[in-house]
């Protein structure tokens, strides 16, 4: 037993505090809207240059000059605004946008994060990954604790490419969530089903108390 | 001051040079010059540098240019949804210089403010800094990364006037404005041109002074990825 | 996350401590925000250090600050429309840190945008320059400025809705913007606060995200050169 | 004989191009767009923040959020556009104002601006004079060749603080039209009824043919 998707995408949205500003990655992090808890409102931030992101539109009303940061389209809200490029990412590196949501493929137990290119394998680049954790308040990751072959995503230092040095602050994986905290990570709850000595057992990264 | 050319031929008459480097506004297939990109295939030139958040797709957009060959280097965030984009890549034909994308977008923008270099905590530890002079502030360290100036800029926007005041539309918007003031000079393509005097002064997105050329035309508008909901029954 | 607050006071309300630095929007006594500095001296607050092109006049804007002795330093670019800030200048009893008026502007941008420093060519060569790193790029020499991040910035738009986003009107919008993105807390008076929803996204100047509280008032708006034409006989 | 300030300002005019975006100084320079020849269309850059300025507006049409970089009521044109600030000196920075016609307390031979402060007397500050001297195309200063003790301003080099280093393109002086040039200054034009003896005379800086 753990979390699936849904679960990890549900658990995610308790992250969302009322009247933040968030940024949610392509995945299961877009999956997190589905799950805004009553009474929680939050602002969409597309980085593409758009604020107040509201769901997909009906068929038939797609707008091709309204799109997400993932090249969907998407609609608008009472409160939107639209900026330009240089003027999302000013708000993104100036800090005024309060948690990413984020998908990884290793993160390390200092708060490194690897998710954007695999030496040898095909890369398609960064987008706007490296600038959304340096610069937001606050970054979550969302993602499954271990690859297909078993091996934990969670490490002492990541093997990967790094998108930011020391920039996660919690993990939310199909096994549960942890901090990053000075030594390294803190089990902060455990997802249903699953033990703290299945969730150690699937942890590189060194696990404090 | 006649900023209206009857098409992207004209519109680009005596800009176009082998080895230049151009500045696209865009994202994805949002936004894009599409008519000034056809016209640069159309005229052939060469060994172009193209600082663009993406390349387009499999023959639409500045993935045209790749089809013939015209483009040396990308400067971009994000690419390949493009197949002969990454054959090219992978074949070392075709140079990729990655930016983080809040990164590229300022550099156009500083390059266009005449600020030669600006300094980001973006990239800091990562490959993106390396060979990069890094400085602390307040206890912090940060990357000083370059503006960009291009020979040329092609942007599309929704509507413009005579003098070259342009308006964008939704999320259309993205990469033009800052690649439309990076420009030596910069030709915009819209959907509308309006009479001087119709457009709102304080809702020009981009004032006349940036650009240089104008022109009318039809656009595709290509949706690249279509997603939607259903009506729920009443 | 009630951001319409019922007056200035309100507003300010644990914003303000001794010593703090404040933007402020404005250029000369247009566009400024008048409601929120007659707060400010209501206050109390001492040792301010203020940034702001400039010091309002003898009992208006800014000014008002300096009868009471608030305000420790001017960040400025041009200042003495006022006859209580050259006595306090002159017997050194006020500090100004004079800012040539592009690079106050963009340095309020900078702290706002997560840009601790970026280089400019203003200056070089002057006063301005003395003390700063200098560097070159392409052969031209730059000094760095600094971005400015404020404890609280005071800005003064025409309309907003009640999520923060912000409309200016004509020549009023000049610092106004810049200033809102460089203050931990910003806090925005305005003409009118008009329904979420009534707003056109596309023509919103200062996004929601940049602003905590909002307050709707009477504005004086004085006219610091009153200049006119005849109009010709018929 | 020598040119009054219209006329110094009518001389100004000449120096601008069908097309030119210009921003136009405090004093004589404001002149200049009374003087503007027919068929040559420029338009008028106001460093607080518009394109496309108008001439003063008529009484009773004032507004006071209309305003230009010297606080006066203005209005507006049909071209005009309003930006922010930081978005008028980015444009100023980058080079994309063909011409400043500014007021010089001095002129240096090699191009040195000071008009910004007297040591020891009330200092007010530069304003955007600054960012215009070191950003735009090219820098032409308009003002008196002497002083009104009848010393020259126009020198070897500046005694007063300067506004900018080898900024100045040209001069136009109520004496006459100077560019400043390798080695010094160089004459282009000497003003109704003045001898260039007389030119000379009243100039410290080297002038070369």
């Amino acid at each position: 037993m753990a979390w699936d998707r849904n679960q990890m995408a549900a658990r995610a949205a308790q992250e969302l505090q009322d009247g933040w500003y968030v940024n949610l990655g392509i995945g299961i992090p877009t999956l997190v809207a589905n799950y805004i808890p009553k009474g929680v409102e939050v602002t969409l931030q597309s980085e593409n240059g758009m604020l107040g992101m509201g769901p997909f539109p009906f068929e038939g009303e797609e707008d091709a000059d309204l799109i997400n940061a993932g090249k969907q389209t998407v609609t608008e809200l009472p409160q939107t605004a639209f900026f330009d490029s240089s003027q999302s990412f000013a708000m993104i590196r100036g800090g005024k946008i309060a948690m990413a949501i984020l998908g990884a493929m290793e993160v390390a137990e200092n708060g490194d994060l690897a998710n954007w290119m695999i030496p040898g394998k095909l890369v398609k680049g960064m987008g706007g990954a490296m600038d959304l954790v340096a610069g937001v308040g606050r970054v979550v990751v969302v993602m499954d604790h271990t690859n297909k072959a078993g091996e934990s995503k969670v490490l002492k230092s990541c093997s990967l490419p790094l998108t930011g040095k020391a920039v996660v602050d919690r993990i939310i994986s199909n096994l549960g969530v942890l901090d990053v905290v000075p030594g390294g990570l803190k089990i902060v709850e455990l997802a249903d089903g699953v033990t703290e000595a299945e969730l150690r057992a699937a942890t590189e990264a060194n696990i404090v108390n | 001051m006649k900023k209206v050319f009857k098409d992207a031929d004209a519109a680009l008459d005596g800009t176009l040079f082998d080895g230049m480097l151009i500045a696209a506004g865009g994202f994805g297939l949002c936004g894009i010059p599409e008519l000034l990109i056809a016209a640069i295939k159309k005229a052939g030139t060469k060994n172009l540098t193209v600082a663009s958040n993406n390349c387009g797709v499999d023959g639409f957009g500045l993935g045209q240019l790749l089809d013939t060959r015209q483009i040396k280097k990308m400067m971009s965030s994000y690419v390949g949804e493009n197949a002969e984009f990454m054959r090219q890549f992978l074949s070392k034909e075709l140079e990729v210089e990655f930016n983080p994308q809040g990164t590229l977008a300022e550099r156009m923008r500083a390059g266009g403010a005449g600020i030669p270099g600006f300094y980001t905590k973006t990239g800091v530890g990562t490959i993106i800094a390396e060979g990069k002079e890094h400085k602390d502030f307040n206890g912090e360290t940060y990357i000083l990364e370059r503006g960009i100036v291009a020979d040329l800029s092609i942007v599309k926007a929704w509507k413009a006037d005579p003098s070259g005041n342009l308006v964008f539309r939704k999320t259309a918007r993205n990469f033009n404005p800052p690649a439309a003031t990076c420009g030596k000079i910069c030709v915009a393509e819209v959907e509308e041109i309006v009479p001087l005097g119709s457009l709102d002064p304080d809702t020009i997105h981009t004032p006349g002074i940036y650009v240089h050329r104008i022109i009318q035309g039809e656009h595709e508008k290509r949706i690249e990825q279509r997603t939607t909901r259903k009506r729920e029954a009443a």
